[in-house]
């Protein structure tokens, strides 16, 4: 089967051996939880229950606010013990409410009746959506609903599962795809029968041949739906790349997938939808990988939201001697973390313990203008000159050069033989950037 | 129109002024100007012909060419002015002949542009003097790395055998143009 | 063959900058940024173009006849300043966009020694009218080429660390020289 | 009215301060092209000097008859004139120096200096200053003109003013009488000259700032120290 | 710098927990907390250096082989005083000293490489410096330069020695018909056609580094199997090379073969050392393509109607002048752009 792509990109060491074989396991109930109230993009959710109030699994405990917000729900049976900032894996502390398990209560089941899915309309299934509290388990972490329900005038004609999980290391969608493939197309169906779309797609890594291999079968039967291999090539996950595998299609600058008629989800966002239509359930679990060679047993996990990674750890060994680095996330996107109280969120889909070996800390010298960044850009950004504009304080000719288009994927930085810290430098003048344009507008 | 007359005026005076002066000092320097030229070639005519003591130019021959007389008044040869391009741009050369035509009595470089120390060794007597009565049938051959074995042949400079050569094509070119007018001449 | 020769000498191997030495300061001044680098270039192939072809009419014409070669200097420098002020009218009159791409770059080189150079070397070389204009173009290419390489150059080196003594014109005239030394690989061509 | 400044400084400001060459990076062209060797240098600064002093002090004289519109007209005019008199006497009887330096004794009508001062300098003080500014200008042309000149010549023929100074052992650089070697020459004497500045400022205002501490002022305002000419 | 602004941004969130929070981490904290991404290839500045060397061993090989094992010492000099000019320079300018890094070392390696055999090491000693002063330092040093360092130090000895520098020696094991000459010089000035079989092994007059086409090849290709060089560059210059040599050899079949013009001179050793130097070369995949053919263009018309025998140098160090312009005219366009740009 020839796989499609994308131009340009890189081919990091995968990792991904480490956990691929191993099959979801649940980690026991903590004894207590930290919910964020912004666990998603956009305006952070609004707090209904306060201190010493008893709750229940998954019982609603904040309200979206606006159009782009997600609620919150609790995710074990215990008692509210404080609201107030607590330290999150993003390095912020942001306003939370932390819950002390009871452990005499069971575990909720079922909070919202089940629908047919053949029997749903697009309105049930969006508000449903809302209501479960999904975001995008993808790692941006966007209301799903709200990519549910494209504005009026645009046209959406294609849906596709992005089943890349291009990111090293990281397996949890692959066992999504091997071990629940029935209700991951379930999802599929429910979202675009929610878009009234009539092509579905199932983009697949071909380093995943096991996947292919059964959704593919599965696939056959049903209409509109196919699976696309694509070249194992990081970041083929990203949106615009992945579109543009699928699709041929390029989504410019400052625009959406919408923008090109493409609504993409994450593997594990459509297993959220089906457990949330046909399962009742709402979203208080995230499914996730601990892997590194920092750690000593490696695991995919099912765990309750608020769980702090500590647990997570601890339930997986605990680190080894040589552990240098703790990343929530995947090792080109995640985020470095320094507390470990810092809860799992909806949309975590990895921990990882890097050790010094695997993080490889070399020494920078000035640019040699090799040019590997800008072949590896998959934007056609030139990241060397985005950095040395920003080094330079020229932030109108950084924005000239289009630093503001960059998705901070960290291909140009992992390619650099100079190990120039290039996505911090574009990071911090896509901020004076941005600052900027936000001033030209107020005047 | 005063303005614009003020301004004519002024131009005109300036003018006036500037040529008139300018006039004067030429005056004074045209004829040394041309008597410097003239000097220049008649020196070069005697250079490569040292018993020559008059010389006539031969016209409408297409080439810069005098025949050279001695005391005697008897002719002793012929001075021709050629060139060509060397290695950075033209070179010209004053070639003496023999009456005959079948040997050079010396040569003069008038102008070239060679880089210096390199290519202006063709300036310099070990490479000039090769030329004192050298014998130019069939032609002038350029010998690279080896002492010259035959009466026709010139040794080249190390590390300028372009300036080397183009001097010796030079002179090649020019024997067999002014022998073609000979001949020609001799015909007729 | 003879033109295509004084075409290619002119503009690579006797380049006018680089190894006539004229029009320095403009190769210095005006060398900063590629746009108006390519402006000054065009402007100057084209002012020299034109001093080629009114300068060998002038001393062909009337300084030989009359015998006031003496007056070439001044006449030269004089017929040029008004042909360029008058250009520079006419361009101002018909188009808007072109006097901005180039007229603002004409005075400049009203009193600039790379055309009055032109002028003064096409009749000491004693070159007939189309050798002259072509010498012209030439020499206005090589100067346009020197100036838009060198332009390139300087806004890279904005990027770099040179230190700060060498910065501006001493930089410049460094890159210019290793510039001089990559054109001698064209030497020996004519 | 702004402060007259000494007759002699008007002479001595361009030897340095104003240097064509150095600091107004004027009259490159000649610069760079007849420096193959000091003579030319000094015959070329000696001929722009000439020009200079005579141009400048006929503008001055005449500067208050000439109407705006043709001032720049008339001053080039007036430098032609001088021009061409330098070069038919050079060609009248300094035949080798005038083969030498080409078509550059001509080019002195354009070069930037001379209209420069004409236009800052001549064109509005009287011809005493006129003359003296000319000459300062004039010297320091020579003096970049004879050191780099200099320069090349011992390093590119081993030899200055004609005399060996290297001895045989020394294998001449040709680069250095070559055109790319004016450019290098130029630029590296520029750049080590604007370093010797730099170094020597930094000096000075340090121990200007040490004087101040010792007499128990604390402020050093910009006035102050462009006074000390920092 | 970096190390701080980093290190500060660090500062700045610690702060923000102490007022905002009372938490202290309970267990141990992990200070690594540079951002993403957190992998890395694993190629470091030095590293490539290092490789490049590598690569260059087995001409190093065929240079001692061929022209005797002194040789050794003008490499050992022209390194030496490579670095000893990097060093001294950046302890001039108080700025961090970074000779390890393998650079200079290199420049120094490749400029030997690029002389004739028993040059003078005086000489050398002077290339050396002017390639690092005047080719790398003045520019701001690693990365800044716009001309290849060890051609401007070769240029610069050529314009300053012509006559040394184009002085060859007759290699070992020379079978009567090879002359010092070297193949160009040989062709350029008595017409003698040397055998690609020849060039192929390498006794034949030339630079150091240039005489054996195998040594060459092998070095590139390792350069350009572990990713170093990219292989747009020689592949250009030899297309370039066939296209051109090929229409000047089609009009005038008394020039030398594209196939000659390969295997003469230093064409190979260019374009697999010098035209490749990521510093000097351009950016962009499109410029790579763009500077190898302008390379060859130059390249054939200087052997053919030039002066002098040889022009690879020259037309690397021309194209380099051209590298900031090629660079700007082959950007990129932006993911997205050109399809907007079309839709409008
Ligand atoms: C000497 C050489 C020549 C090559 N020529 C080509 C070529 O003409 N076209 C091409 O697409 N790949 C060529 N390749 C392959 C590339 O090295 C490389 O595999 C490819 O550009 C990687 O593309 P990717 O970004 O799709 O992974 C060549 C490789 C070598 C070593
Ligand atoms: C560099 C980069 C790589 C990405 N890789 C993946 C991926 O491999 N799989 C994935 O589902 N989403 C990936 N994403 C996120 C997608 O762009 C997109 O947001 C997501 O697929 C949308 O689905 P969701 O809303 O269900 O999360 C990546 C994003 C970026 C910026
Ligand atoms: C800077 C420079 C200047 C040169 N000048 C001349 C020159 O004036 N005349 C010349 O014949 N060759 C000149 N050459 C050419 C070389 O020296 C050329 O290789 C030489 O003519 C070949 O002669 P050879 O076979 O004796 O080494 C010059 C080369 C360089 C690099
Ligand atoms: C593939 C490759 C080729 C190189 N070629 C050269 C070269 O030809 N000359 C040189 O001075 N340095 C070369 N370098 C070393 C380095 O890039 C050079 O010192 C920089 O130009 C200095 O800023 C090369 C490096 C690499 C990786
Ligand atoms: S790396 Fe991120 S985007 Fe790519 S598959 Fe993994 S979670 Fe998805
Ligand atoms: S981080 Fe930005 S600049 Fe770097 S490769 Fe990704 S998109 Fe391009
Ligand atoms: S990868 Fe690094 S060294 Fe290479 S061009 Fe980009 S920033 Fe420069
Ligand atoms: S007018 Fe011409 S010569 Fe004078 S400074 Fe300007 S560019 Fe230089
Ligand atoms: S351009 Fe100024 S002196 Fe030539």
């Amino acid at each position: 089967m020839s796989s499609k792509t994308f131009k340009s990109g890189i081919h990091p060491k995968e990792y991904k051996e480490l956990t691929e074989h191993l099959s979801f396991e649940t980690i026991p109930l903590p004894d207590e939880i930290t919910l964020p109230l912004s666990q998603h993009l956009g305006k952070e959710a609004k707090a209904l229950v306060k201190k010493g109030d008893e709750v229940q699994p998954g019982q609603m405990i904040a309200q979206a606010e606006g159009f782009v917000s997600a609620p919150i729900h609790s995710s074990v049976a215990g008692k509210v013990m404080s609201l107030g900032k607590e330290q999150t894996s993003s390095g912020f502390p942001k306003d939370s409410i932390v819950i002390k398990t009871n452990e005499t209560v069971e575990s909720q089941k079922f909070l919202f009746t089940p629908l047919n899915p053949n029997a749903v309309t697009a309105e049930e299934i969006r508000e449903r959506v809302a209501l479960a509290g999904i975001v995008g388990q993808g790692g941006a972490a966007f209301p799903t609903a709200v990519k549910l329900t494209p504005p009026k005038d645009k046209t959406i004609d294609v849906v596709i599962l992005n089943g890349c999980e291009c990111e090293p290391y990281l397996t949890r969608d692959y066992r999504f795809m091997i071990e629940r493939p029935d209700d991951l197309i379930s999802g599929l169906k429910l979202i675009m029968k929610a878009l009234d779309v009539k092509r579905g797609v199932i983009g697949i890594e071909d380093n995943k041949p096991e996947a292919i291999k059964i959704l593919s079968g599965k696939a056959k039967y049903e209409e509109g739906i196919e699976v696309v291999s694509l070249k194992t090539k990081y970041p083929q996950g990203a949106e615009k790349m992945l579109i543009k595998a699928v699709t041929g299609r390029e989504v410019p600058p400052g625009k959406l997938p919408l923008d090109v008629g493409a609504v993409i989800q994450n593997i594990g966002t459509a297993i959220a939808i089906h457990d949330a239509i046909v399962n009742g359930e709402v979203l208080i679990t995230a499914a996730l990988t601990v892997s590194g060679k920092g750690i000593k047993n490696p695991k995919n996990l099912i765990v309750p939201v608020g769980t702090p990674i500590q647990n997570v750890i601890d339930y997986c060994g605990g680190v080894t001697e040589d552990a240098m680095k703790i990343v929530v996330g995947g090792p080109m996107m995640g985020f470095a973390q320094f507390d470990l109280q810092a809860p799992v969120m909806k949309a975590t889909s990895g921990i990882l313990v890097l050790t010094k070996d695997e993080v490889a800390k070399n020494p920078e010298t000035p640019c040699l203008r090799c040019g590997q960044c800008i072949e590896a850009c998959p934007l056609n950004l030139m990241p060397t000159k985005l950095a040395r504009y920003t080094q330079l304080n020229r932030f109108e000719h950084a924005e000239e050069a289009g630093i503001t288009v960059c998705m901070e994927c960290g291909t140009c930085a992992y390619t650099c033989p100079a190990n120039i810290p290039l996505v911090q430098w574009i990071r911090l003048g896509k901020q004076k950037v941005l600052q900027m344009q936000k001033e030209r507008v107020v005047k | 129109m005063k303005q614009i007359s003020l301004i004519v005026a002024t131009l005109t005076i300036i003018g006036i002024i500037a040529g008139g002066s300018l006039s004067l000092v030429n005056n004074w320097a045209a004829p040394k100007i041309a008597l410097n030229l003239k000097a220049e070639t008649e020196r070069a005519i005697f250079l490569v012909h040292p018993d020559g003591k008059r010389y006539e130019e031969i016209k409408n021959a297409g080439l810069e060419v005098y025949k050279v007389f001695n005391e005697k008044d008897s002719s002793v040869g012929y001075s021709l002015v050629y060139d060509g391009n060397g290695f950075q741009g033209n070179i010209k050369l004053m070639i003496g002949l023999t009456n005959d035509l079948n040997r050079t009595t010396s040569i003069e470089i008038l102008e070239q542009s060679e880089t210096p120390g390199l290519g202006t060794k063709i300036l310099e007597a070990p490479y000039k003097d090769q030329f004192n009565g050298l014998e130019v049938n069939p032609s002038i051959i350029l010998v690279k790395g080896a002492e010259p074995s035959n009466p026709n042949e010139v040794q080249s400079i190390t590390g300028a055998t372009i300036s080397s050569k183009a001097v010796v094509a030079i002179v090649n070119e020019g024997i067999t143009k002014l022998k073609d007018i000979e001949n020609k001449g001799a015909s007729e | 063959m003879e033109l295509l020769i004084i075409f290619i000498s002119a503009a690579l191997v006797n380049n006018f900058v680089l190894s006539y030495f004229l029009g320095i300061c403009p190769f210095i001044g005006v060398s900063n940024k590629t746009s108006s680098a390519i402006s000054m270039g065009m402007a100057t192939t084209f002012v020299m173009a034109l001093t080629a072809v009114v300068s060998w009419l002038l001393f062909n014409l009337i300084l030989v006849p009359f015998k006031l070669e003496f007056l070439q200097i001044p006449s030269f420098i004089l017929v040029i300043a008004a042909l360029v002020q008058f250009v520079e009218m006419v361009i101002k009159k018909v188009s808007q966009p072109l006097y901005r791409a180039l007229g603002i770059f004409l005075p400049l080189i009203t009193t600039n020694c790379a055309i009055l150079g032109l002028a003064l070397l096409a009749s000491m070389r004693g070159y007939d009218f189309l050798e002259s204009v072509v010498f012209g173009v030439g020499a206005g290419a090589g100067f346009t080429l020197a100036l838009v390489i060198m332009a390139g150059i300087r806004e890279e080196l904005d990027l770099a660390d040179v230190p700060k003594p060498f910065q501006g014109a001493p930089i410049t005239l460094i890159v210019a020289g290793i510039l001089a030394l990559a054109f001698m690989g064209f030497a020996g061509m004519i | 009215m702004k402060k007259q400044v000494p007759l002699l400084r008007e002479f001595t400001k361009g030897l340095w301060e104003i240097n064509p060459t150095f600091k107004q990076i004027l009259g490159m062209c000649p610069t760079l092209a007849v420096t193959v060797s000091a003579i030319n240098g000094i015959a070329m600064a000696l001929a722009t000097t000439f020009v200079l002093v005579f141009s400048s002090l006929m503008i001055s004289l005449v500067r208050k008859l000439i109407p705006n519109q043709v001032r720049i007209a008339s001053y080039i005019v007036i430098i032609a004139t001088f021009v061409t008199i330098v070069d038919l006497v050079m060609k009248a009887q300094f035949v080798e120096l005038s083969k030498a330096l080409g078509p550059f004794i001509p080019l002195i009508v354009v070069n930037c200096i001379i209209l420069g001062r004409a236009e800052a300098f001549a064109s509005k003080n009287g011809p005493l200053r006129s003359v003296l500014d000319a000459l300062g200008n004039g010297a320091g042309f020579f003096i970049s003109l004879f050191v780099l000149g200099s320069i090349r010549e011992i390093i590119g023929s081993r030899t200055i003013l004609g005399y060996q100074v290297l001895p045989n052992g020394f294998e001449p650089w040709l680069i250095m009488i070559l055109p790319a070697g004016a450019f290098l020459a130029l630029g590296l004497l520029m750049g080590f000259a604007n370093l010797y500045i730099e170094r020597k400022k930094n000096l000075v205002r340090e121990s200007l700032i040490a004087q101040y501490k010792r007499v128990g002022r604390e402020e050093i305002t910009d006035e102050v120290l462009k006074e000390a000419g920092v | 710098m970096i190390v701080n602004l980093w290190q500060a941004q660090v500062e700045v969130k610690r702060k923000n927990m102490e007022t905002t929070t009372t938490i202290e981490p309970k267990q141990k904290v992990y200070f690594d907390l540079t951002t993403s991404p957190h992998l890395h290839s694993r190629w470091t500045t030095s590293k490539v250096m290092w490789f490049v060397v590598a690569a260059l061993v087995p001409s190093i090989a065929a240079a001692l082989t061929f022209f005797g094992w002194t040789q050794i010492f003008i490499i050992i000099v022209a390194v030496a005083f490579s670095v000893g000019t990097e060093i001294s320079i950046q302890t001039i300018r108080k700025k961090q000293i970074t000779w390890f890094d393998g650079s200079a070392a290199l420049t120094g390696l490749l400029l030997a490489l690029t002389l004739p055999p028993n040059f003078s090491l005086s000489a050398t000693a002077i290339g050396a410096i002017v390639a690092i002063g005047l080719g790398k330092q003045i520019f701001g040093g690693l990365g800044y330069n716009i001309f290849n360092p060890a051609l401007v130090g070769r240029a610069f000895l050529q314009a300053a020695f012509p006559v040394q520098i184009t002085t060859w020696t007759k290699p070992n094991f020379a079978v009567d018909s090879v002359t010092s000459a070297t193949p160009l010089a040989a062709l350029k000035f008595d017409k003698i056609f040397t055998d690609t079989a020849s060039m192929t092994i390498g006794n034949i007059g030339g630079s150091l580094g240039e005489t054996s086409a195998i040594a060459v090849l092998i070095g590139g290709i390792f350069l350009i199997a572990v990713g170093i060089v990219n292989w747009r560059i020689p592949l250009s210059m030899i297309i370039g090379m066939l296209v051109f040599g090929g229409i000047f050899w089609l009009i005038d079949p008394q020039n030398p073969t594209p196939v000659f013009h390969i295997f003469a001179g230093s064409f190979l050793f260019g374009a697999m050392f010098m035209a490749t130097d990521w510093v000097t070369s351009p950016i962009t995949n499109k410029g790579m393509w763009i500077f190898g053919f302008g390379i060859s263009l130059v390249l054939i018309v200087i052997r053919i109607y030039g002066g002098l025998p040889e022009g690879v140098m020259y037309s690397i160090l021309f194209m380099n002048g051209f590298v900031p312009l090629v660079n700007r005219y082959t950007k990129p366009t932006i993911f997205g752009v050109a399809k907007e740009a079309v839709k409008k």
